[in-house]
C-alpha cells in the first residue's frame, strides 16, 4: 500500500503543477486554455526526443521542455488578441487535439502509435525500486514546491493583479497603460512552459508515452482540480489537485462492494460516481474549497 | 466456498478495456477472467488457494492503465496482470510490471510488444501486425485480388499493417493501389474517408478496423456505391456487426487466425461463458482472455509458486509441450499431481510461444459471409517467426 | 499661447453604418481644463474612445505633443499620459476598491515578472508607497471606508467617484473625464471641482471633461468644445458658447 | 459537387444540435461540452424505441421528448442552482454531466455498437451524384428544423423574449418577463434539438456511447463559426466545418482531419470575431 | 387609488442590511423625492421594492396585497415598474425591441409604443438601434421609455435624468409629473439632481446610511438652509 501511496502522490504531484501553471492561465488571467494536455504531451515528447534520441542528459531534457513548451504557449496565446472566453478553450483544445494527431502521425519523430520509449529517469543509479519510487516523489514534490513558490509570489505580486484585472475587463487596464497583450503572452508562455516541465517529469516516470497519453480527459482532471480547489488562488489549485486525485483513486476501491454487477457496469458507476462527486463540489462550493481573496494589502505603515 | 484452505488467496489482476476504444471487446475478456476463475475456485483452487482476481477498466488508454496498474500492484499486490487489449496499454504498463516482476499475459498485436520485456515475463496469445498482415495478403491473392487497397485506422494495431501488407502483396506478385490509406480512429463520421477510397476504385479493399470503426466505414462504402470487394479482419464483423448492418455484411470477405470453431476447447469455453456455440466467430478475443487465465493459473500450479519468473518457466513448458494435450484447468491439474508433462492447447489458438512470447506460428482462415453466416473458403498458415 | 498637447485634426468615425463624429477638429493646451459638452447622443464619448485610443478613426489625425499617434493602443496612449475614465463605469467587479486603485500606478516594478519574481524587496517597497497613495486618492473621494469591498459591490454613484480615484491614481498629465459627476451627490461634486482646480493649479495638470452638469462646466473649463450630431458646432469659453442661439437650442434648453 | 452534398449531408446531422447549443449559450453564457452526450443519449433513446419494433419515426419523437426532458431535468438539478457562475465552471460541469450521462448509456446499454432497423442500400444515382434515401432524409428533417427554429427566434414574441433574458435575466424580470417559463422554453427547445440530431445521428452514422467528444466538438465548432446565438450561422458553420473536412481527406491528410474544425474556426475568428453571422456584444 | 406601503423595512444583499426600519408611503398621483449622499442605501431601497434586493424585516404592501412574497415579474404584473440605476437596457436588443419586450403579456403592444414614444419623442430617433451602442443619455430615455411600456401605477426611479443633457433633464421630470396627474401614478424617485427633482415633488425623504433622517413636503424641505448645502451643491 505504501507503494501505491507514493505512485499516487507521484502522479498527483504532476497533476499540482498542471493545475498551478493554469491557475496562472485561467485562475489569474481569465484565459481559457483548454488545450492543456497538448503543451503537456509536447513537453514529454520533446523531453523524450532530446533524452533518448538526442541522448542528452535529463535536466537538458526538462530544460527543452520548458522552452518549447513557452514557445509553444506564446505562439497560441497570440489569438487570445482575437478569442476570449469559451472560444480560445475551443481552439486551445483544437490545438491539444492537433498535437495528439502529430504525436500520432508523425512516425519519424514520434514513433506513432506504437509508443515512445524512454529510458532515462530521474534517479540515482543503484537504488532499489522502492528507494526509486520515494527519490521520484522527492524529485516531483521539490519541483512542485518550486513551482509553488515562484506561481504563488507572482500571483500575489503586482503582476497577478494586472493578470487579474485583465480578467475581469481588459480595456480597463490598457487604458492605464498596461500593454494587456504582453501581459496575455507572458502569462500563456509562462503556464504552457510549465505544463510542459509536468510533461517531462511524467514522460521519465511512465517511461513510455503514446499519443493516447495525452486525450483531452487529462485536460479534464486538470481542470476539474483548478475548479474544485478555486480558481485564482494557487493554494486552492494544490488543494484541488490532491482531491481531484483522491477521488479518481478512491472510487477504485468501491468495486469488491459491488460485486453483484459485471465489471462494465461497475466501471461505468465510478464514472458516473466521480462525474456526480465533482458536479456536488462544485455545486456546494461554487468558489472551490479555497476562494479567491481579494489581497488586501498590508496598511502602509 | 469450498473448503479451499485458510492461506492467503492469490491474487491476479484482470485489466480489460471497458471503456475507450476498446469498450466492445472489453466485456468478453473479463466475462471469461471471471468465468475461469470461478471454476477453478470451485475445484479447490490453486495449490489448494483460493484465486482472487481484481478487476480494473484500463480505459483503453495507457495513462489511466498506468494508474489502474499502480493500484493492482503495489496495492493489491497482485502476481499477474492479464488481458490488456491495446499494445498502447501493454506497452504503457510493461515498465511498472518489469520493475516490480508482474507476470503479464495480454492478447495485442503491435510488432514492438517484445521489445519492452527484458526478463520473459511476457505471454501474448495474438499473432503480431506482421503475421496478419502476410497471412491476409495469401488469402487475397489466393482469392485472386492481386489488386487490393489498404485502409485502416493510425492506431498501433494497423499502423504499420499497410506496408506489411504492400510487402506482403508485392511478394506474392500482387500489390496494393496507391498508398495505405490510414484514418483517425474514433470520429463520428468516416464519410469523407469512404469517399476518398470510393474514388480510387480499386477491385477490392482491405480494411484493417475494429468494430466501431469498420462499420461506420463499411455503411458509407455501400452507401456511397462501392460495388468491389471488402476484406477484413474477423473481429470487426463478430455479431455487433452482422446486428448493425444486417442483410448488407453478405460478400464480406475476413480472415483471422483460425478460429477454433468446433474445437472441443473452443467451446467448453463458450459454454462456460453461457454462450450456445453456433459454428461462428463468436468472442474471438473472450477465448484469448480464457486461455490467458489458464496458462497462468496453470503456470503457478506448476511452478508450485506465485513468483513471475518461475511462473513464466513454467508457462513456457505447459504451453508449448511435449506432453499430454490438456484443455481446461483441472485437467492439468490432474496431471501436475500425476507428474505427467502436458501441453496446453488453447481455445483460441494452441498456444505455442517463441522465446520472447510472442506466439510460434498461427493457421489463418479467410471466410465469406453468406446469409449473415460466416463460411470457411481457405486456409493458410503464417509462421511469425520469420 | 500654451503648447498644444491634443490635437485632434479632422477625425472622423463610423459606427453601425452612420458617421458619428464626422471631420472634428480642436485642441487642448497643455495646463488646459477643457469642456467637450453636447447633447446626448453628439459623440463626445466617442471622440473619448478616440482620443484614448479605445477606438480606431476612420479619417483625421491625432497627435498628442506634435507628434502623431493616430490609431496608437490604449496603453500606448496612456503611456503618453493620457488616462481617462468611463462614462457607464467599469470598475473590476471580483477585485477590491483599493485595488481598483493600486492598478493604475503607472511604472511599479512589481508589475514586471522578473521584478515580481526575483526582487520582492524592492517590490514591496514600491507597493508601500504606492499604497499609501492609492489611500491619498480614496480619501479624496471618500471611499477610504470601502477600501476593502469588492468594486462589484459599491454603489452607482460609488462607482463614478472610483473611477475617478483611478484616473487620479494614473499619475498621467492629461485626464479626461466623462461625465464624471453624474449620480454623485452635490457636496461631492464641488470636492471634484476643488479637486480638479488644485490639480490643475499645482501640478499643472490638463483636463478635458465631459459633462451635462452646467454648475460644473462653468465652474472649471476656461474653454469648452460644443458637439451635435457628431459634428463641432462652437467653440470658446462657456459664457460665450451659452449665449449661442445653436447651442441653446439643441442643449442647453431653459437652463441656459 | 459529390463532396459538398457529403459536406451538407453531415452538416445537416449537426445543424440542429448546434442551434441547441447556441440557443443554450445566449440563455446562460456557458459552453455546453455536453451536446454530445445528449445527443449519444438521443441517438439511444430513438434506438430504444426501434428496437421494441416501433418504427424508426416514433423513435424520433420520443427522442425528440426525451432530449427536451433530459436536458430540462440536468437543468434543474446541475445547472440552475450554478446560475451566474464563470464560464469556466459551468464548462467543467458540463463535462461531468456528459462522463455521468455517457456512462449510464455504457451501464444499461454496455459498449456494443449499434444500428437502427434500417436496411443498408447502395445510393440512388441523379446526374452522376450520389445519394442514400437516409441523407434525403437527414437533410430534409434539418433544414425544417432549422428553419422553424430560426423564425421562431427572430420572429415571435417568445424569441424577443429569450433574447432579453439571455442578455440581462434580472432586468427581464423587473420588466415582467416570467424568467422561469422563458427560460424553461429555452432549454426545451434545445434540448428537443439535441434530440432530434441524436435521431439523425443514428440514422446516418452509427449509435455507441464512446462518441460523445467527437459528436461535440464538431457541433460547438459549427456553432462557434456560425457565429454564436445565430440559428442560421450555426448551420452555415456545420456546412463549412463538413466541407473543410471533406477537403481535408480528399486532398491533405486524412488523419488530420480531427484538426481541420478547428484550423476552421481560428481562421474564422481572427478574421471575424463575432463568428460569421453573429454580432459583436459589449460586455458592460 | 393606489397606495404603496413600506412598514418598518430593513433589506439588503446576502446577509447584513444595508436599509434598516424603513417606514414610507407613496399614493397615486404624488412623486415622493428620495435623496441621499452616495451609498446610502437609495438604490438598495428600490431594489428591494422591485424584489432585486432582499427583504429581512417588515411589511411591503400595495394596496392590501403583500409584495414580499412575490417575484420581481410578479410584482411588475401588479402595477408596479422599476427603472434601475444601470444595466438598464437589453444590449442586444434594439430600442423598438427593448420597448416591445417590456410589455409582455399584452396584446396591445404597438399602441402602447406609441404612447411612450409620444411621451418621450427623442426616442424616435433611434428606434432601430441596437441598444448596446447608445450614448449614456439615450440609453436613459429608452430605459424610461421601457419602464412606462408596462403602465404601471406605481413607479420606482432611480436617477432618470442622470446623463442627460441640460434640456432633457427638465422635460423627462415634467413628462413623471403630467403621468402622475393625468394617469395617477405613484412615484418614487431617486435623483441626485435634487433641485429639479424636489421642484417637482409632493414629498421628500432624506436617507442618510440606510435610515431615514427626514421627511416632509419638498418645498419645505427644499427651503432649508442646510439641505441646500447638502443637496443642492449650492456653490458649485
Ligand atoms: N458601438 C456603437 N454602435 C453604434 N452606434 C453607436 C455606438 N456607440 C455610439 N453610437 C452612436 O453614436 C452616437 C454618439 O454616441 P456617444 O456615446 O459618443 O454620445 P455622447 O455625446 O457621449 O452622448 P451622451 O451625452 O448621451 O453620453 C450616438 O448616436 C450613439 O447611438
Ligand atoms: N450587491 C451588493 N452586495 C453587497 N453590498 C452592496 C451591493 N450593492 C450595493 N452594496 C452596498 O450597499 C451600500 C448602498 O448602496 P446603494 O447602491 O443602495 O447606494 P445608493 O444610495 O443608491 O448610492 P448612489 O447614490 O451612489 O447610487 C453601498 O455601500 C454598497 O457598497
Ligand atoms: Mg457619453
Ligand atoms: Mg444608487
Amino acid at each position: 500500500m505504501d507503494a501505491y501511496l507514493v505512485a499516487i502522490l507521484t502522479t498527483a504531484a504532476v497533476y499540482v503543477i498542471l493545475a498551478m501553471a493554469l491557475n496562472i492561465q485561467f485562475g489569474l488571467t481569465g484565459l481559457m486554455n483548454f488545450g492543456v494536455v497538448g503543451f503537456y504531451g509536447v513537453g514529454a515528447y520533446t523531453s523524450g526526443i532530446v533524452t533518448e534520441t538526442l541522448g542528452q542528459p535529463i535536466l537538458i531534457g526538462m530544460a527543452a521542455a520548458l522552452a518549447v513548451g513557452g514557445i509553444a504557449g506564446a505562439l497560441v496565446s497570440l489569438l487570445s488578441v482575437r478569442l476570449s472566453g469559451d472560444f480560445l478553450a475551443i481552439v486551445t483544445l483544437g490545438f491539444a487535439e492537433t498535437m495528439r494527431l502529430v504525436f500520432n502521425n508523425e512516425d519519424w519523430l514520434t514513433r506513432g502509435p506504437r509508443g515512445f520509449l524512454i529510458m532515462t529517469r530521474p534517479v540515482i543509479d543503484g537504488l532499489g525500486r522502492e528507494a526509486s519510487a520515494w527519490f521520484i516523489l522527492g524529485v516531483f514534490v521539490l519541483v512542485a514546491v518550486l513551482a509553488f513558490v515562484l506561481l504563488n509570489r507572482l500571483a500575489g505580486a503586482p503582476f497577478g493583479r494586472v493578470l487579474r484585472s485583465i480578467r475581469e475587463d481588459d480595456l480597463v487596464p490598457a487604458t492605464l497603460g498596461k500593454n494587456v497583450l504582453a501581459y496575455r503572452v507572458q502569462a500563456f508562455m509562462l503556464g504552457s512552459a510549465v505544463m510542459a516541465l509536468a510533461g517531462s517529469l511524467y514522460a521519465h516516470y511512465v517511461q513510455t508515452i503514446t499519443p493516447d497519453n495525452f486525450t483531452t480527459q487529462i485536460a479534464v482532471l486538470v481542470w476539474m482540480s483548478l475548479i474544485v480547489g478555486g480558481a485564482g488562488n494557487m493554494k486552492g489549485a494544490v488543494l484541488g489537485a490532491l482531491v481531484v486525485t483522491a477521488i479518481y483513486e478512491g472510487t477504485r476501491f468501491l468495486a469488491p462492494l459491488l460485486d453483484f454487477l459485471t465489471p462494465t457496469q461497475i466501471s461505468a458507476l465510478r464514472f458516473i460516481i466521480i462525474g456526480t462527486l465533482l458536479i456536488a463540489v462544485v455545486r456546494f462550493r461554487p468558489e472551490g474549497l479555497l476562494p479567491e481573496r481579494t489581497r488586501r494589502p498590508r496598511q502602509a505603515a | 466456498r469450498t473448503g479451499l484452505a485458510q492461506s492467503a488467496p492469490i491474487l491476479i489482476g484482470s485489466m480489460t478495456p471497458l471503456t475507450g476504444g476498446g469498450g466492445p471487446y472489453g466485456p468478453e475478456k473479463s466475462d471469461a477472467h471471471r468465468a475461469v476463475v470461478a471454476a477453478v475456485n470451485s475445484q479447490g483452487g490453486v495449490m489448494g488457494r483460493e484465486v482472487r482476481l481484481i478487476s480494473e477498466d484500463s480505459e483503453t488508454n495507457p495513462e489511466a492503465a498506468v494508474r489502474a496498474a499502480r493500484k493492482l500492484i503495489d496495492a493489491d499486490k497482485v502476481s499477474a496482470i492479464l488481458g490488456t487489449w491495446a499494445s498502447s496499454v501493454s506497452l504503457g504498463i510493461m515498465p511498472l510490471c518489469q520493475e516490480a516482476n508482474v507476470l503479464q499475459v495480454f492478447s495485442g498485436s503491435s510488432d514492438y510488444l517484445p521489445d519492452g520485456d527484458t526478463k520473459g515475463l511476457i505471454f501474448n496469445l495474438q499473432p503480431l501486425n506482421k503475421a496478419w498482415a502476410v497471412a491476409l495478403a495469401d488469402l487475397a491473392v489466393q482469392r485472386g485480388f492481386t489488386e487490393v487497397a489498404f485502409a485502416g485506422p493510425k492506431n498501433d494495431f494497423a499502423a504499420s499493417m499497410g506496408e506489411s501488407f504492400a510487402t506482403s502483396m508485392q511478394k506474392l506478385g500482387g500489390s496494393i493501389v496507391g498508398e495505405p490509406f490510414y484514418y483517425n480512429p474514433g470520429q463520428a463520421s468516416y464519410r469523407a474517408e469512404a469517399e476518398h477510397l470510393i474514388r480510387m476504385n480499386p477491385p477490392a479493399i482491405f480494411v484493417a478496423g475494429y468494430v466501431t470503426d469498420f462499420v461506420p466505414v463499411y455503411r458509407e462504402l455501400i452507401r456511397g456505391g462501392y460495388t468491389g470487394q471488402i476484406i477484413t479482419l474477423s473481429f470487426a464483423v463478430g455479431p455487433a456487426f452482422k446486428d448493425a448492418v444486417g442483410g448488407a455484411a453478405d460478400g464480406i470477405l475476413h480472415g483471422s487466425p483460425v478460429p477454433p470453431i468446433g474445437k472441443d476447447s473452443y467451446e467448453t469455453y463458450l459454454r462456460l461463458v453461457g454462450i450456445e456455440p453456433t459454428g461462428q466467430v463468436q468472442n474471438s478475443f473472450g477465448c484469448m482472455a480464457y486461455d490467458e487465465m489458464n496458462l497462468c493459473l496453470l503456470g503457478m500450479e506448476a511452478a508450485k509458486s506465485t513468483d513471475s519468473l518461475a511462473v513464466a518457466d513454467a508457462i513456457r513448458r505447459i504451453a508449448n509441450g511435449p506432453g499430454e494435450r490438456v484443455t481446461t484447468f483441472a485437467e492439468g491439474k490432474a496431471l501436475i499431481e500425476a507428474g505427467t508433462e502436458m501441453n496446453y492447447d488453447g481455445a483460441s489458438s494452441s498456444v505455442d510461444f517463441q522465446e520472447n512470447g510472442m506466439l510460434r506460428s498461427r493457421d489463418f482462415a479467410l471466410y465469406e459471409i453468406k446469409d449473415g453466416e460466416d463460411e470457411i473458403i481457405l486456409t493458410t498458415t503464417s509462421d511469425a517467426t520469420l | 499661447m500654451k503648447p498644444v498637447r491634443i490635437e485632434v485634426d479632422g477625425l472622423t468615425k463610423k459606427l453601425g453604418g452612420v458617421t458619428v463624429v464626422n471631420n472634428v477638429s480642436f485642441q487642448v493646451e497643455t495646463g488646459q481644463i477643457m469642456g467637450l459638452i453636447g447633447p446626448n447622443g453628439a459623440g463626445k464619448t466617442t471622440m473619448f474612445n478616440l482620443i484614448s485610443g479605445v477606438l480606431r478613426p476612420d479619417g483625421g489625425k491625432l497627435r498628442v505633443n506634435g507628434s502623431d499617434v493616430t490609431g496608437f493602443p490604449p496603453y500606448k496612449l496612456a503611456r503618453r499620459g493620457i488616462v481617462r475614465s468611463f462614462q457607464l463605469s467599469r470598475e473590476l467587479d471580483r477585485m477590491s476598491v483599493l485595488e481598483n486603485v493600486l492598478l493604475a500606478a503607472a511604472d511599479h516594478p512589481g508589475e514586471h515578472m522578473a521584478s515580481a519574481l526575483f526582487r520582492p524587496g524592492a517590490v514591496r517597497k514600491a507597493e508601500a508607497r504606492l499604497t499609501e497613495r492609492a489611500y491619498e486618492m480614496l480619501d479624496l473621494v471618500s471611499l477610504t471606508p470601502h477600501e476593502a469591498k469588492l468594486a462589484g459591490t459599491l454603489s452607482g454613484g460609488q462607482k463614478k467617484l472610483l473611477e475617478l480615484a483611478r484616473a487620479l491614481m494614473a499619475g498621467a498629465d492629461t485626464i479626461l473625464l466623462d461625465e464624471i459627476a453624474a449620480g454623485v451627490a452635490p457636496h461631492l461634486v464641488e470636492e471634484i471641482i476643488v479637486i480638479v482646480q488644485k490639480l490643475n493649479r499645482d501640478l499643472g495638470k490638463t483636463f478635458l471633461i465631459i459633462e451635462h452638469n452646467v454648475g460644473f462646466i462653468r465652474a472649471l473649463t476656461s474653454r469648452v468644445v460644443v458637439m451635435a450630431a457628431g459634428e463641432l458646432l462652437a467653440e470658446g469659453s462657456f459664457d460665450h458658447v451659452s449665449r449661442n442661439p445653436a447651442v441653446i437650442d439643441s442643449y442647453l434648453g431653459q437652463a441656459a | 459537387m459529390q463532396l459538398l452534398i457529403n459536406a451538407i449531408a453531415s452538416a445537416a446531422i449537426l445543424a440542429p444540435a448546434a442551434i441547441g447549443f447556441t440557443l443554450i449559450f445566449t440563455l446562460f453564457r456557458y459552453t455546453n461540452f455536453a451536446v454530445g452526450a445528449f445527443m449519444t443519449t438521443g441517438a439511444f433513446a430513438a434506438w430504444g424505441m426501434n428496437a421494441l419494433g416501433l418504427p424508426i419515426w416514433t423513435g424520433g419523437i420520443f427522442a425528440v421528448l426525451f432530449g427536451a426532458a433530459l436536458l430540462l431535468l440536468s437543468d434543474r438539478l446541475v445547472f440552475a442552482p450554478l446560475r451566474g457562475r464563470s464560464g469556466g465552471t459551468l464548462l467543467l460541469v458540463s463535462i461531468a454531466l456528459s462522463v455521468i450521462l455517457d456512462n449510464v448509456i455504457r451501464f444499461a446499454f454496455g459498449t456494443q455498437i449499434r444500428a437502427f432497423d434500417l436496411p443498408l442500400v447502395p445510393p440512388l444515382t441523379f446526374a452522376g451524384l450520389r445519394f442514400t434515401p437516409e441523407t434525403l432524409w437527414v437533410i430534409g428533417i434539418s433544414v425544417v428544423a432549422t428553419l422553424a427554429v430560426g423564425a421562431l427566434l427572430t420572429f415571435t414574441r417568445l424569441g424577443r423574449a429569450l433574447r432579453a433574458v439571455a442578455d440581462n435575466p434580472s432586468l427581464a424580470s423587473i420588466r415582467g418577463l416570467p424568467v422561469p417559463r422563458i427560460e424553461a422554453a429555452g432549454i426545451l427547445l434545445a434540448g428537443a434539438l439535441f434530440g432530434l440530431s441524436g435521431t439523425l445521428v443514428g440514422l446516418d452514422l452509427a449509435i455507441e456511447p464512446n462518441l460523445s467528444l467527437a459528436l461535440a466538438i464538431p457541433v460547438i465548432a459549427a456553432a462557434i463559426v456560425g457565429g454564436l446565438g445565430s440559428p442560421l450561422g450555426a448551420a452555415l458553420g456545420a456546412v463549412i466545418i463538413g466541407l473543410a473536412e471533406e477537403l481535408t481527406v480528399a486532398f491533405l491528410s486524412a488523419p488530420y482531419k480531427g484538426a481541420v474544425g478547428f484550423v476552421v474556426i481560428a481562421i474564422v475568428l481572427l478574421v471575424r470575431p463575432q463568428g460569421l453571422l453573429g454580432r459583436i456584444v459589449e460586455r458592460k | 387609488m393606489t397606495q404603496l406601503h413600506l412598514q418598518n423595512l430593513c433589506a439588503g444583499y446576502g446577509g447584513a442590511n444595508i436599509v434598516s426600519d424603513i417606514t414610507l408611503s407613496v399614493a397615486s398621483g404624488e412623486i415622493v423625492t428620495l435623496v441621499g449622499p452616495n451609498g446610502a442605501g437609495k438604490s438598495t431601497l428600490l431594489k428591494s421594492l422591485a424584489g432585486v434586493a432582499r427583504v429581512t424585516q417588515g411589511h411591503l404592501t400595495v394596496d392590501d396585497t403583500d409584495l414580499i412574497p412575490l417575484s420581481p415579474f410578479e410584482r411588475a404584473t401588479r402595477g408596479v415598474a422599476f427603472m434601475p440605476q444601470d444595466r438598464n437596457v437589453f444590449r442586444t436588443l434594439t430600442v423598438a425591441e427593448n420597448l416591445e419586450t417590456s410589455a409582455w403579456g399584452y396584446d396591445d403592444i404597438p399602441a402602447r409604443k406609441e404612447e411612450v414614444i409620444a411621451l418621450l419623442p427623442t426616442l424616435r430617433n433611434y428606434l432601430n438601434k441596437t441598444a448596446g451602442g447608445l450614448s449614456g443619455g439615450q440609453r436613459q430615455m429608452a430605459a424610461l421609455g421601457m419602464t412606462l411600456m408596462s403602465r404601471p401605477t406605481i413607479l420606482l426611479v432611480d436617477e432618470p435624468t442622470a446623463g442627460l443633457s441640460p434640456n432633457l433633464v427638465g422635460e423627462m421630470l415634467d413628462v413623471l409629473q403630467t403621468l402622475t396627474r393625468r394617469a395617477g401614478l405613484g412615484i418614487l424617485i431617486v435623483e441626485q439632481n435634487a433641485r429639479a427633482a424636489l421642484a417637482r415633488a409632493d414629498r421628500a425623504v432624506v436617507l442618510v446610511d440606510g435610515r431615514l433622517r427626514r421627511a416632509g413636503p419638498a418645498s419645505e424641505l427644499a427651503a432649508e438652509p442646510d439641505f441646500g448645502a447638502l443637496f443642492f451643491g449650492d456653490h458649485a
